[in-house]
């Protein structure tokens, strides 16, 4: 019968991309028209993003258009794809909800010659014309292991508190921390836990609850989530754990500043996600305009961003995340 | 012995559902101290006049009037309000709340910050029963109840209501003789305290023995009122049916053919025990008994709706297999059972579909059905019923009791069974169905058919059997031949002491 | 009462022919007016949509008709979708892992079934249990990852459409399986039972009917067509994942009683209960084109959802006073 | 007529019986403590019970609604919307004024009432099953606070310290949320049990035709039992955004099934008539600690869903084999007519 192996290489076949070679000359077309469909509307971190791409779209002349489903699954998703295949966009950036299901859709948008940017979590590769990456994983998942690594004082147990089991960016981050755990300059750190607060606020401190109960002596908890980390960070605010035990991980600076100013977080990082939509609507107009074709190597300039050169399997990084403190948070809102 | 002025004044009540017109233009007067017996066909009209007057139908025209005054009986809380109590045709009681408060309810007795008494209320209800001579605990949950037992919480609870107007429908059709006595006995009690009666029957023997004052409909319209002492119960029935009856129980002598149903050692603990008996084809046995004595749970089992511990059944020398109504069925055993509401009838569903379903599998051609060949059956078994209804398609529960009853029996009768088993089949039927209900049982029993009839009514049950089986505490008791059957021998051995009937 | 009674009889004949108008009114209506809503390839879009809740609300119509209900049907989905990956993962063939997958359903039916017929116990309630339970199972086969490069001869079937005719393939399935469904429960033996059984339990035994056996088969039946929607949604989203069809129990319920059937039992009808699914599907899809925001498509679901119950009520109401 | 015995107006051996639904929850709930704190002890430190209590409180409010209505034969799907539309609410007016918590409470109260009142409005004029009705209101009280709320989160630092203060604070060391819960339990568990009102609540899930037969004003205590619904699950939704600090659209989100589960677990049978709030109190308490349990002992998470979903399973099969003990036992006791 028809098995996975025996399949393995018909369906890694070469993906769809013959696109004609890049003009880097060609001008910015004007009027495009540029559709955001994030993974999940209604989440403060994602209106940040969009809200720049809204910003970048205008200074380009396009139009903008957000949709998305409120419930951050990938049928969902599919069907807003089918839309906006239907309503001819030119350019769709999408974050997307399981990377194999909106393939087959996001394929027959190619197909009609929309062109496909993702964003925050990214496709199977053969599915989009270019990824905008907020921070290489590997840089993340270094500056995670690194400040828990200061805040536990080098040794101790850590807990990460992740969002939904299979999101892509969240696993590939996690991997990186693992490997780094496993070096030896790591080796007093252990890993005790990886939970999962599926990116909701209730599930999140509920969770967070739980792996202060289960492991008491607990020294981090470690949340590459924005939801994840304003969880925990309000439960152990306003429990007996508060001074024992750091949070750290990545946050909206609006959300943690109460926590950082009283002294339950120390640190955090992050990128300015305004950045990634803006960056996006950027790639995207230049795909549509034929400047790039997602091949490594090309150049694009992305407004008051500058200029971004596209890396492997069409990559496009942001750039290093920034850390927050108490000494700097007041300098940022967002 | 009645007052001069009525208590109650019914004046001209008109009710119509869509295009049934249920009652036209009927007045009649209640007075205090007097038991008044409305009598009529099914369909009559007689419960829809008890719906008007317990607030649960609105007269479309007419009035109704207590003590002079114009009432405007909107809701059952009016009427409860105006001091009207109702026993329903149909009983209507809460299963997951206990007997007292059954009785009680709306009218609990209130202790501090005005908590429920329930010491009160219990005690309450079991002074009620000690009145009705029953005994029914007062605290167990009235799901299970038996449908007599029933019968008495509805009737505790009229009584309770120390109301000035009590209104009974059909209020004796689930008793048998001790209980209707019993309850007789507390009407009358009520009556001499000043109390109007409205009190609904088929039986005239009860009638006769209650009331003073009768109201004969027909059609929905008003007939007559007469006092009990200026009327003949035939007259009565000539009124009520619109023409001379033949005789009521027009049993023809058969022979007996061969074994069609053969019972051995039955038994279902703790309701029946060992019961065996034999019904021949051409035959009507009757199965006789008090009230819980186990003739219902007996018939029931046989047919296999209700599981039996041990025992065999044969029909026509095939055994059996328990529990397997559709075995049942196929070996040509049918079922009319007692409760046509719960057990015989999908109040819902239309009465073609209700007369059918025994047979919706021989009626399918290929396995499909089309619906035509079902509605000819139907049309065809309610006519010959003489079944009063609208639409086919009606649904079976706006059909009056009378008319449902003949549902059941098309039903059963369409499906040409060999053996025919009728539990309490004229049960809430007028006098002129249940001639024809006992003619039709005479001609199957005529074309070979075995009928086993569980009934508790004596004169249909002597009128109509070839032998008589009695039951006592889920035991067969006796076999009374039908020369050898009377009501001393019957309640003889029913009771197990001599009849004071 | 029983005049409310025959009502409902009447309103329920007459619901069935008005949401069928209905159904059809909204079509064209969206066909004039939102562009793009007529195509050939919305159309597929739009089939392929509806899929799952086509499917799942046919055993549903006869389980609420029965008035019984299952709400684990997208658990069900889901275990067969999870188990569907896991099997794949483990490298069997998919021409074992379908059949598997079917049987999957039909055996998580079939606990429903039991605790419902044979230990007697509330539907309602016995369903939410497996909808956590099925669910959760789902999550213990898969966990959190999701399985994807299923066969492309599978999935672009599943996508595909009847060759170079606008007819998507899954239609196919829909349809028969509905004429299937709709013959059953409409002119047989069996569905005449199905009624029965709804409008009196204790009645269709005296008759000879087997509820128990009844529902016990149609609980299998619901289970073994969500086992299959869970492998079509599998295929046609290329993904198996333990979270598949979550929330789907409540849309296929909801589509079902638009189409006017009876939450008592006893009532309704499967034509009502197609025009219900096509009703809601492609009231969303036309909405989601004129670029209405998903908010306003849950209000116009529940809106309609009362309305389908409410409207003939009130209608009937006017007509006789 | 003769005199008969008065049958003693005793609590029968049967009300043991019957209550044993309840016992059974406790004891379940004992073992499990018993078996996770001998795995873990912390799992009996006061924080620990606290946040069982805490979380508990929320979920318990919702089932003693949800309790009223199921009683009378109906069900109320929409409390998780009415939920999230109430946590809203009090969150946006405590966004910008510093409302006494007392008057949040209210508010939310008041929004939960309007919800409510419009689903027992709709039920009893609409002569509309409940289920199809608070199903229809489930998306569309949703649908209200996601048009209203947009993409808007309110997050623990826009709320009044006082309000969050509130959402831990104790009134000697028991949880101010906890009380609050436990004093809606109370109220509601006398007025059904020994109040005219209650039992007539009992009697129309009985009965509803009979109801009605009865004089009980079917139509009158239906909205009522919805609005009792609608405004504790308003008067929860203020403890929610209390005890999580953040809100958003989707607060409640999933809900409705958490509270029938925790309604059918404690004992109230889904086709009304018969069970207490304090069973459904129990089954909230329930399953919160089996949530809490299984973090703690270490369980694999993806198995707790599929352990909750077969001890609701193991509930509700218990609570039949108790049934059918009783009924078995009414059976032997049937009435004969005494002489
Ligand atoms: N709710 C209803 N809807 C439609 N028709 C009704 C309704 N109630 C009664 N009817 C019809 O009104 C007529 C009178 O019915 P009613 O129940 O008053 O008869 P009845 O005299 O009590 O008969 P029975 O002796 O059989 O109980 C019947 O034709 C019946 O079908
Ligand atoms: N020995 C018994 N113990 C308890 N309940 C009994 C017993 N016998 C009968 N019952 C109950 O009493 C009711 C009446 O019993 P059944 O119908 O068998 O008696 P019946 O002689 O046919 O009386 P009916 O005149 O009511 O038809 C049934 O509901 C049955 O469950
Ligand atoms: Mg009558
Ligand atoms: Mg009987």
């Amino acid at each position: 019968g028809t098995t996975k192996s025996s399949t393995e290489s018909q369906n890694t076949a070469a993906p769809a991309t013959t696109a004609g070679k890049a003009d880097p000359n060609a001008p910015l077309k004007e009027g495009l028209k540029i559709a955001y469909l994030p993974k999940q509307l209604n989440n403060p971190y994602t209106d940040v993003e969009v809200g720049g791409g809204k910003v970048a779209v205008g200074e380009i002349k396009g139009e903008y258009k957000l949709v998305g489903p409120n419930d951050a699954s990938a049928s969902s998703q599919v069907s807003y794809i089918n839309t906006l295949i239907q309503q001819q966009q030119n350019v769709i950036v999408v974050a997307a909800n399981d990377p194999n299901a909106v393939c087959p859709s996001l394929n027959q948008a190619r197909k009609a010659g929309v062109k496909i940017v993702t964003f925050d979590s990214d496709a199977s590769k053969t599915c989009r014309d270019a990824f905008i990456n907020q921070a290489t994983t590997q840089g993340i998942g270094e500056s995670l292991v690194k400040m828990a690594s200061e805040l536990a004082g080098g040794s101790g147990e850590i807990a990460i508190l992740s969002a939904t089991p299979n999101a892509t960016n969240q696993n590939s981050w996690i991997k990186v921390m693992q490997t780094e755990l496993a070096k030896p300059e790591n080796s007093k750190l252990k890993l005790v836990k990886i939970a999962y607060g599926n990116d909701d606020d209730q599930k999140s401190f509920t969770e967070a609850q739980g792996l202060l109960q289960s492991y008491p002596n607990l020294k981090v908890i470690v949340s590459p989530t924005t939801v994840g980390i304003a969880a925990a960070s309000r439960y152990v605010s306003a429990s007996s754990y508060k001074g024992k035990v750091a949070i750290t991980g990545l946050g909206l600076p609006n959300q943690m500043r109460q926590y950082v100013k009283d002294g339950t977080v120390k640190k955090f990082a992050l990128w300015n996600p305004a950045d990634i939509g803006y960056l996006a609507a950027y790639a995207g107009a230049a795909l549509s305009s034929g400047q790039i074709t997602g091949a490594q190597g090309e150049k694009f300039k992305a407004g008051k961003l500058g200029e971004y050169t596209i890396g492997a399997d069409g990559e496009i990084v942001l750039g290093p995340p920034t850390e927050f403190t108490a000494a700097n948070i007041d300098q940022f809102n967002f | 012995m009645a007052d001069a002025l009525p208590l109650l004044r019914v004046r001209e009540v008109s009710k119509s559902f869509g295009a049934v017109a249920a009652v036209r233009d009927v007045s009649f007067d209640l007075y205090g101290g007097e038991a008044h017996a409305l009598v009529g066909e099914n369909g009559a009209g007689k419960s829809t006049i008890v719906k008007m007057l317990a607030g649960v139908h609105r007269p479309d025209t007419g009035s109704i009037e207590l003590d002079g005054t114009g009432q405007d009986l909107g809701t059952p809380a009016d009427a409860k309000a105006a001091g009207i109590a109702v026993i329903y045709q149909e009983p209507t009681l809460f299963p997951d709340l206990s007997v007292a408060e059954n009785i009680a309810m709306g009218r609990q007795p209130l202790g501090r910050f005005k908590t429920i008494d329930r010491a009160a209320m219990v005690r309450q209800a079991a002074q009620l029963f000690a009145r009705l001579g029953v005994s029914i605990d007062p605290n167990r949950p009235a799901r299970g109840l038996s449908i007599a037992d029933q019968q008495l919480v509805e009737i505790a609870k009229a009584l309770s209501a120390d109301a000035r107007v009590v209104v009974m429908d059909e209020p004796t059709a689930a008793l048998t003789g001790v209980e209707v006595e019993r309850l007789f006995a507390v009407a009358r009690s009520l009556r001499d305290d000043g109390a109007a009666l409205m009190f609904i029957s088929h039986r005239f023997e009860e009638i006769t023995a209650l009331c003073e004052r009768v109201t004969i409909m027909r059609d929905g319209r008003h007939v007559s009122t007469d006092l009990l002492t200026d009327i003949t119960v035939d007259e009565m029935v000539r009124k009520m049916v619109g023409r001379d009856l033949g005789a009521l129980f027009p049993k023809q002598d058969v022979a007996a053919g061969a074994v069609a149903l053969k019972v051995r050692g039955l038994s279902r603990d703790p309701v029946f025990k060992d019961v065996s008996f034999d019904v021949r084809a051409g035959e009507i046995v009757a199965l006789a008994g008090l009230v819980g004595s186990g003739r219902s749970e007996v018939v029931q089992s046989i047919f296999g709706v209700d599981p039996r511990d041990t025992g065999t059944v044969e029909v026509v020398g095939k055994t059996l297999k328990p529990g397997s109504p559709k075995q049942a069925m196929a070996a040509g055993v049918a079922l009319v059972p007692e409760d046509r509401r719960q057990q015989g009838l999908l109040m819902e569903l239309s009465i073609e579909r209700n007369v059918t379903l025994p047979r919706s599998r021989s009626l399918s051609q290929l396995g499909f059905l089309t619906g035509n060949r079902e509605r000819r059956e139907a049309k065809e078994w309610t006519q010959k019923l003489k079944t009063k209804y609208g639409r086919l398609s009606d649904n079976v529960g706006t059909l009056s009791g009378g008319n449902q009853q003949k549902v059941v029996l098309a039903k059963w009768l369409a499906t040409n069974p060999k053996v025919l088993i009728v539990d309490e089949p004229t049960r809430g039927i007028d006098v002129g169905t249940k001639a024809e209900v006992h003619r039709l049982m005479s001609s199957l029993a005529a074309d070979g058919v075995a009928v086993l009839m569980v009934s508790s009514e004596l004169p249909e049950v002597l009128g109509m059997a070839d032998r008589v089986l009695v039951m006592r505490e889920g035991r067969l008791v006796a076999e009374l031949d039908r020369s050898e059957a009377t009501e001393e021998s019957v309640m003889f051995a029913a009771t197990g002491q001599e009849a004071t009937l | 009462m029983s005049a409310t009674e025959s009502a409902v009889v009447s309103r329920f004949a007459n619901w069935n022919a008005a949401i069928i108008a209905i159904t059809v009114i909204v079509l064209i209506v969206a066909a004039a007016s939102v562009d793009s809503f007529g195509t050939s390839q919305n159309f597929g879009f739009l089939v392929l949509d509806l899929l799952p809740i086509a499917l799942v609300a046919l055993p549903m119509t006869l389980v609420i008709v029965t008035g019984e209900i299952d709400l684990s049907v997208a658990s069900t989905l889901g275990l067969s979708s999870a188990v569907m990956g896991y099997l794949w993962n483990a490298n069997q063939p998919i021409e074992t892992i379908i059949p598997l997958c079917l049987l999957l359903g039909a055996v998580l039916g079939a606990v429903n079934g039991f605790f419902v017929t044979v230990l007697g116990l509330p539907s309602l309630a016995v369903t939410i249990g497996t909808l956590a339970l099925y669910r959760g199972l789902a999550f213990v086969v898969l966990g959190d990852s999701a399985v994807a490069d299923f066969p492309t001869v599978y999935t672009d079937w599943v996508t595909g459409s009847i060759g170079g005719t606008p007819i998507p393939n899954v239609l196919i399935i829909i349809v028969v399986l509905a004429i299937v469904f709709g013959v059953i429960l409409h002119a047989t033996p069996i569905g005449r039972a199905v009624f029965a059984v709804g409008a009196s339990e204790q009645a269709a035994r005296f008759a000879g009917v087997r509820p128990g056996r009844v529902k016990f088969w149609l609980y299998v039946a619901s289970g073994l067509i969500s086992g299959l929607a869970g492998v079509l949604w599998t295929l046609r989203y290329s993904s198996a994942r333990a979270d598949n069809g979550a929330g789907l129990e409540l849309a296929v319920v909801a589509a079902v009683l638009l189409g006017g059937v009876s939450i008592f039992g006893g009532k309704g009808a499967l034509p009502g209960v197609i025009a219900g699914v096509v009703l809601l599907g492609s009231l969303q899809n036309a909405l989601r084109l004129s670029d209405v925001s998903n908010e306003a498509l849950n209000v116009v679901t529940g809106v309609l959802l009362i309305a389908s119950v409410l409207g003939p009520n009130l209608v009937n109401r006017l007509r006789r006073t | 007529m003769t005199a008969v015995e008065l049958p003693a107006p005793h609590r029968s051996s049967l009300d043991v019986v019957l209550r044993a639904r309840e016992l059974g929850i406790v004891l379940a709930l004992g073992i499990l403590v018993l078996v996770t704190t001998i795995s873990n002890p912390r799992f009996l430190s006061g924080q620990s019970i606290r946040d069982i209590l805490l979380n508990t409180a929320i979920l318990a409010v919702l089932a003693v609604g949800q309790a009223v209505v199921v009683i009378t034969r109906n069900i109320d799907l929409s409390v998780g919307s009415v939920l999230g539309l109430s946590a809203f609410t009090v969150g946006t007016l405590l966004q910008n004024d510093n409302l006494p918590v007392v008057l949040a409470l209210l508010v939310g109260a008041g929004v939960g009432v309007v919800c409510g009142a419009v689903n027992g409005v709709i039920v009893r004029y609409g002569n509309v099953p409940a289920l199809v009705v608070t199903l229809g209101t489930l998306y569309v009280y949703r649908g209200i606070t996601y048009f209203w709320a947009g993409g808007q989160q309110i997050n623990a630092d826009e709320l009044p310290a006082g309000f969050l203060d509130f959402g831990n604070a104790t009134l000697l060391g028991v949880p101010y949320l906890v009380v609050i819960a436990l004093l809606v339990l109370v109220i509601t568990g006398v007025v059904l049990r020994n109040y005219r009102v209650g039992r007539e609540l009992y009697a129309m899930g009985s009965s509803p035709q009979a109801a009605r037969l009865a004089g009980i004003a079917v139509g009158r205590r239906t909205i009522g039992a919805f609005t009792v619904s609608g405004a504790l699950a308003g008067l929860a939704g203020v403890l929610f955004a209390a005890r999580f600090g953040t809100i958003d659209a989707a607060a409640g989100t999933g809900y409705e099934l958490n509270v029938v589960a925790a309604v059918v677990v404690g004992g109230v049978a889904v086709f009304g008539g018969s069970g207490t709030v304090w069973g459904a109190a129990l089954g909230a308490l329930l399953l919160t600690t089996i949530g809490s349990a299984l973090a703690v002992l270490e369980i694999n998470q993806f198995w707790q869903q599929a352990i909750v979903g077969g001890l609701i399973l193991l509930a509700i099969g218990a609570d039949r084999l108790v049934a059918v003990r009783v009924a078995a036992s009414l059976k032997k006791r049937g009435s004969h007519v005494s002489n």
